[in-house]
């Protein structure tokens, strides 16, 4: 929630500025209202403004509602701050919303007091009752908690923009930028970054890059003369390490990730996906980049895709197939193949709503168990997961590496909400990374000249022998084999024994990966852990705990499969351990099973993200339940 | 062929074999396609450190395992999508999938077919012996229908696909059918294939001994060979028989019919030409049968260019470093505008 | 049509619609389809409870939940084995399947051709626009070559599927082309789809205005349609052109050829004729366009009579209940061979 | 092992015979000749003769390897007593050994002192060598431990045949049958039935015919007139309850279960099924009863299998898929949908050894976590699993009612050892079995006359309407939807309650299954913990261990999800809970998540069963290190 501190008003003319800690903004309008573009843009602007900023994208179904009804809603929500900051903030202190199915969809998130801003052009009939409004809210005294601002954002769009030679029709989609620009007054957000964005995106179609101009200028214009808004607001730039920053959300960071651990594995990428919602962007960005020697494949399925990869793995690729659960599950064939051959193979896994087709623009982290058990037979499979949108980089560059390093294939997870959501990412230096180049075998490795693919190094890792290379021709597959020769073998102990040799491979990984940290108060009772995209709300959850008085710590995993080495004794420090998850408790069943410890569970599969208060509340009532 | 295979012309069969003992039923048809292949393989000068072959699962996909070359043993009808990514990542290497009738066409339908319409450089050997071998004889995709087997006692119901047909339809650039205990004709066949740029897709008629023995015995046979076989020769009129006496002739309709060549004329009879853009001549003969029970032809019905997939991937690679240098990982986190927070 | 269906002639177009809210984007051609599909049930006085709609996923296979009849949206690609299995079971039902280019021909390919070659009573809608819709906006595979999408952003490098030679060279029985925008037309193809016993197999052109803008219209905007549709009438010449001014021919290499009708002479021309048992007539009618970039057979290629699956499989479960009566548990708990321990 | 008693010899001629109470009697021998048969036969005659008894038959690589080799040997275990007994036996007491690859892949498995017979025509240099022999076994006293008994069984085989007219290389393939004769001298089998069957086997062939039965007769006189043989022996009926039996095998017995699963239902079966060893026999069985309305369709891939059989549900069949591992991962997705449908469909998992294509025809355990997890998404599905091959036909019927009667997928495993191994089973009187009528919805259920597909009755459970109803007109799908009407919602609150309803309908069919019971002695400090085929194992383990001196209790599961509802408190009961299972340990790490109970494992991967030693001895041992 927004902090009012003391009204400070520096500048000379208009109304009061007020300075607050931080601010969460959510525009709201019809999908074709460019609610997103809107939201992109206002981040962008805070972010070059130098607040530390998350953001949450929500999109509505898949294909596009009939206007103005509440299917059709979408929305975007920034929360931006002075300080450090982990969430998109638990309630609006501004919701947007450009027509009435935007106001019902989201007026139940708001605190009463909170700003509304409403296009009250949009407020007439028809669009009424397609939200399912019997009376207008704006007239019936429904809305008397908040304080509601109706600005008729449609018709003073379409009036500057007639100036610029814009018929009506096209005129009125520019009403976003008006919403933008007003908005960006009130929090004294810079326009410029829009401005020149606007220009080199409509640049060529001057009509829509005026009106869209005339109608931002207009919205701040209107915030500035109107006197309508009795205050604005500053918040100031965060103190955030100094550097060079980007935003950047979890797709794009994990394609980035992607093309940099092929260039410090020393290999090219080979990329063979189909496309799914929410993972299909991390195809489009890759496929962007040939340049980097990244080959994508859209393939006919996700079967072909991982089979399509894994060729190119056998082939010497650093071989990936991104995709969504419905996906993963048409991998789990071809990902035990995988096992069987200990060829590496990283899967991306941008968990989304399930079971089933579920709700496919949502988030959720209900694959995990999948990730770990979703193939028949005894086939363990590294599982790592990203914590925020910007980790996602540097995470899965972990997942290809252990991916190429251990040969074996490597689930990745992460989520609709890091997918989509974005954050400051302060550039890193290609040359500070550590390079993981791989050494393929060069030369036989065997008595008399011959190449044995499954004689293995002391971390128990096969070499990885690459068609093309002269004298270590071999043959692998999926039938059980010696270990070694790789030769098939029906020996019933060699199978007893490679089925134990290749589980403790993948144990042996614990000892190539870090240790897990605590945050928070080491002298606490209660440790909460987590994995994926609830870092942010856990962190800032136990913050607002803290403030309550109730010490915690927190550990976060990166690493799900094999568990960093240092877990248990970790867990055992503590009395009470609680999993906040968006699924039923997956991994407080691992815990359980593997420590024997009594992991409780916080569940949320809502589609959305936890906020801070969720978690900040179920830890006070633990810690009101101890003795 | 490149200098480099030129070099090693010294290779013989067995440099191609492996020491796996070959474990296929006394008298599969297998053992020859074998051969086959792996003289073929001596014959073009094959490199085999270049040569691959990806199989899936079936008697025949146990191919890899004799073949001293790189290999693997795929999983059920999943080869053509492993080699795809293997020939686009590689294109310098000769990947050869080897299938079955099951698992081409019955579980691995869908990336067959989009292999050939993408017209990945893959050679496509399909061991059709109308029958599911190793999981002890249900019938295929390819049994004639009314086949009594362990899955249908009392004869199936599924009208089978016309492998030829079927490739066609799904634009496939090289079709073409030989039989297991032809080795000269397979030879020919496997020439034609491996020269061919793109996906090469031949269908084996191959003889299950135990599960299905002698289903292509009214082609193969002594007694009836002469009759059955119609050899399509490049630029050479389509007339088979005992005597060459009979012929084949398209209709107005568009279809292939069989003649008998004194009462049409020579001159009525149609060329075969496999180089046809339009695949409607191959399709047509493909109709002319629907399985061994009858006149079929046999040899390549189709053989035309179209880029590749894999050298299409790889001038697009080409082209973005062309144009965009190689990737600059700096430039790249940069793009879409950033800024800076002063310490 | 029988009795019952006579008396429910009474309903009209509403009793098919649902109260769900229709969330297809304003001007997708998938509203025409939908009325369109809706009125012929109407004309043919389907019975709602009869009817049952199968889809997979992507905007298409929305359509059962607009329509008030039995439905199911299933999974990506899988509608056309789903359907399968309940025409299996029910061949009392009209079973309808509603797929698009990505979920039929892309990772549905594999049933899609089985489906077709196994007959079974079903009525294949699929929709044909040209990309994926649901996803925004990647190239499918009925996509042109060089398509730039998100996701080939250089142009895509796949050559695209004909979805009707491929359903031909699957041994299709129904095949037929129509335009979601040629109400009349999809009507007449509807109605010989659902009189045909077995797999009817319907491509409907369809326009996606928001990702796909205009795909077809070469083929169906005012300018170009009739230099560009050729009908296909059964029985009649295959004449076009905005005077009937031009024809098709075969070849002597059985190839489809466009004429000018006044340089070869009208009795030159074929005649279409849909119900040849073999399919290369269809087949070279599919090969004069590879999509709508230019004169496009529009219309019923092939319409064959063959067994359908579900029939025959009834058909065995009553001879094996005619010859061995009824189950009898007893019975069958005792083949084999039993024995008696005694108290 | 085999327990001598005293000698009795009540026969007036040839040699003393001995009783015994149990005899293990393994033929082995080339994949061509003929040991299944001779197996299946042998267990016949016994079965016939009144013995309890227990098969494993095991079979090598799935395609024929050339004769004589190693990878080509097949066998066939018959364990037959005259008491109640659970497994195939620890270690064969006679080994019938058809060419040296048969005697060298089976010899280890003897205790010293048992008996091997071997075929000595077949021991010359070239099966020597491609056994891997140098010298042969023979003669160079490597056999010295045991009591061998040299026949050469193909020359008289051959010569016997020669009367009927059977010309050498056809005579050979008889000689099965004259190991079969000699060998039921040996145990007084009587051979009548054998000699019945192979005439209505091989009656039209008559020189087939005939050459089996002069090398039948020529195998018992054989063993009656060779001095070789010191004793013959005889192991009594078992005091089997009283009843009508037949042997029969885990695949036939499902098959059975399924067919009588939708008599009891009132609903046609329909089975869509892709062929995978070692699963392929039901769908063979199944189709070979289209009289009981059966509906078979071998589908073109394991997903559209799964597919068909959602099809068949949604029109009111009793569904079934049947499959192994690589073919459960296949209908992954299906599954997923059928959940979130909530469409009853029975899919049988018949398991073989993993991961990949790894040990197809051999036997494992280890697709339980993937059949409890292996979906995106939360997508809880009840797991069933029958213990022995009997068995399998009451679990299958179990399994399917819960299916139709909760209205969800089921998931019902075997493995190969049930699958092909067979036991004596009495037949059923179908007139007894509690049926469980299937009642569709008929009339509208909500208000209007509207038709509510997802209106919950209070087990939960939804209506089943089927297509063809007059005025239940609807729609189902993959997406999330509202409870009650069905229609799509992608209302945050309302998935996380559908998520929640859905895995409480499944917890509560723990309300609708028997507890779990105890066997053995109640009092023990030691449960051991098991489900599937391990049963018959532990059990005889657990008496062995008795034998020893340690007492323990057992629990064997039928029901995996949800678990009886007293199995937690059983649990508590006992210090020392030991799971064994054929994987890693995935039942104990369910038991330990979901109990906080420390269960052990006691793994074996070898594509065998246990043996009853195995567990005996892990128990002891465990009884040992206790304070
Ligand atoms: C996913 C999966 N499903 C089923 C099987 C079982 N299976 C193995 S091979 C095969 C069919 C073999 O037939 P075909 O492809 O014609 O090969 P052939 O043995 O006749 O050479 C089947 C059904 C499997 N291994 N994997
Ligand atoms: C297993 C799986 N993979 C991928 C997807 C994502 N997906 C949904 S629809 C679709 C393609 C839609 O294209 P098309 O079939 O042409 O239908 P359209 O939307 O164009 O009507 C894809 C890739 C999915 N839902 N499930
Ligand atoms: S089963 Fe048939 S195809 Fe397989 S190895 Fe034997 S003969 Fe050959
Ligand atoms: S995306 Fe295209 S196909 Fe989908 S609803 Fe919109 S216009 Fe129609
Ligand atoms: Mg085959
Ligand atoms: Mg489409």
């Amino acid at each position: 929630m927004a902090n009012d501190t003391t009204a400070v008003d520096e500048r000379p003319p208009g109304r009061p500025v007020r300075r607050l800690e931080n601010v969460v903004v959510r525009f709201a309008g019809d999908s074709g209202d460019g609610m997103q573009l809107t939201g992109d843009r206002f981040t962008l602007a805070s972010a070059v403004f130098g607040n530390d900023l998350v953001t949450f994208p929500n999109f509505p179904a898949e294909i596009r509602a009939p206007a103005g009804t509440l299917a059709g809603v979408s929305s975007f929500q920034v929360h931006f701050s002075d300080y450090d900051i982990h969430t998109p903030g638990d309630a609006p202190n501004v919701l947007v919303a450009m027509n009435p199915a935007a106001l019902r969809a989201n007026i139940d998130d708001l605190a009463p007091g909170s700003t509304v801003i409403v296009n009250s052009d949009a407020f007439e009939e028809r669009n009424l009752h397609k939200a399912g409004y019997e009376t207008n809210p704006l007239e019936d005294g429904s809305l008397e908690a908040y304080q509601v601002y109706p600005v008729p954002m449609t018709s003073l769009t379409v009036e500057v923009a007639k100036d610029v030679g814009a018929k009506p029709r096209e005129a009125e989609r520019s009403k976003n930028f008006f919403a933008l620009g007003l908005v960006s007054w009130m929090y004294s957000r810079p326009i410029e970054p829009t401005v020149a964005w606007n220009e080199e995106k409509f640049g060529k179609n001057r009509t829509v890059a005026e009106s869209n101009l005339a109608a931002l200028k207009a919205g701040w214009n209107f915030g500035e003369t109107a006197e309508v808004f009795a205050a604005r607001f500053e918040v100031e730039p965060a103190h955030l390490a100094a550097g060079e920053y980007r935003s950047i959300n979890g797709n794009t960071a994990t394609a980035y990730g992607i093309i940099t651990a092929g260039q410090l594995a020393g290999i090219p990428v080979f990329l063979a996906s189909y496309p799914i919602t929410p993972a299909s962007d991390i195809l489009h960005e890759l496929a962007r980049h040939k340049n980097f020697g990244v080959r994508t494949m859209q393939a006919e399925d996700e079967i072909a895709a991982a089979g399509a990869a894994l060729g190119a793995a056998f082939g010497g690729h650093l071989a990936v197939t991104t995709t969504s659960g419905p996906g993963l599950d048409l991998k789990s064939e071809t990902l035990g193949l995988a096992v069987q051959l200990e060829m590496p193979l990283l899967v991306v896994d941008v968990q989304r709503g399930g079971p089933s087709t579920g709700l496919p623009t949502k988030t959720e982290q209900a694959d995990l168990l999948a990730a770990m058990f979703g193939r028949h037979g005894e086939s363990p499979i590294p599982v790592v997961a990203a914590r925020t949108p910007g980790d996602c980089f540097s995470a899965v560059i972990e997942a290809a590496r252990i991916a190429v390093e251990h040969m074996t294939p490597v689930i990745f997870l992460t989520d609709g909400y890091l997918a989509n959501g974005s954050e400051p990412w302060m550039i890193p230096d290609p040359e500070e990374f550590e390079p993981f180049p791989v050494s393929f075998a060069t030369e036989p490795n065997g008595p008399d000249g011959s190449f044995l693919p499954y004689l293995r190094d002391d971390r128990l890792v096969r070499p990885w022998g690459l068609p093309g290379t002269a004298g270590l021709e071999h043959r692998i597959g999926g039938l059980e084999h010696e270990d070694v020769t790789g030769n098939v073998s029906y020996v019933p102990e060699n199978h007893d024994y490679m089925i134990r040799i290749r589980a403790a491979k993948i144990e042996r990984i614990a000892d190539d990966i870090p240790l897990v940290e605590v945050e928070g108060d080491p002298d606490a009772d209660i440790l909460v852990v987590g994995w994926g995209s609830t870092y942010g709300a856990i962190k800032a959850g136990l913050t607002q705990a803290r403030e309550e008085g109730v010490q915690s710590a927190q550990v976060h995993l990166r690493h799900l499969n094999p568990f960093p080495s240092n877990l248990a004794e970790v867990l055992e420090r503590y009395e009470v351990v609680l999993v906040p998850e968006m699924n039923t408790g997956q991994l407080a069943s691992l815990l359980r099973s593997r420590f024997l410890v009594d992991a409780r569970t916080l569940s949320k599969m809502q589609g959305v993200p936890f906020t801070a208060g969720e978690i900040a509340s179920e830890v006070e009532k633990l810690a009101k339940e101890r003795p | 062929m490149t200098e480099a295979t030129k070099e090693s012309t010294a290779l013989t069969r067995k440099d191609f074999q492996t020491d796996q003992e070959v474990r296929w039923c006394p008298g599969c048809g297998d053992y020859t396609i074998l051969a086959s292949v792996q003289n073929f393989l001596v014959e073009a000068g094959a490199q085999p450190e270049k040569t691959v072959f990806i199989s899936g699962i079936g008697c025949s996909s146990r191919f890899p395992y004799y073949m001293n070359t790189y290999g693997m043993h795929g999983i059920h009808g999943r080869a053509p999508a492993i080699a795809t990514g293997l020939a686009a990542a590689r294109p310098d290497l000769d990947v050869w999938v080897i299938t079955g009738d099951g698992d081409a066409l019955s579980i691995g339908g869908n990336h067959f077919i989009h292999a050939l319409r993408r017209n990945v450089d893959l050679k496509i050997l399909l061991f059709n012996n109308q029958i599911y071998g190793l999981t002890k004889g249900q019938y295929s995709p390819t049994s004639e229908e009314g086949k009594v087997t362990k899955s249908t006692p009392f004869g199936s119901i599924d009208h089978p696909f016309n492998p030829i047909s079927l490739a066609l339809g799904a634009e496939a650039t090289f079709v073409a059918r030989t039989l297991d205990s032809d080795r000269p004709h397979t030879a020919e066949v496997l020439r034609a294939a491996h020269a061919h740029r793109g996906a090469a897709f031949v269908e084996i008629w191959q003889n299950c001994n135990v599960f299905n023995d002698k289903a292509f015995e009214l082609v193969t046979g002594k007694a009836t060979r002469d009759q059955n076989q119609i050899r399509l020769r490049p630029g050479e009129p389509l007339r088979f028989g005992p005597e060459n006496e009979k012929g084949i002739v398209f209709t107005s309709h568009g279809r292939a019919e069989i003649v008998v060549v004194a009462e049409v004329g020579q001159d009525a009879i149609a060329v075969h030409d496999a180089h046809r853009d339009d695949p409607s001549l191959a399709f047509s003969l493909s109709r002319l049968s629907s399985g061994p029970y009858g006149p079929t032809p046999i040899g390549i019905f189709r053989q035309v260019e179209r880029p590749t997939y894999d050298e299409q991937m790889a001038q697009q690679l080409a082209a973005a470093q062309e144009r965009g240098g190689p990737g600059d990982l700096a430039a790249l986190y940069r793009t879409g505008g950033t800024w800076t927070v002063e310490a």
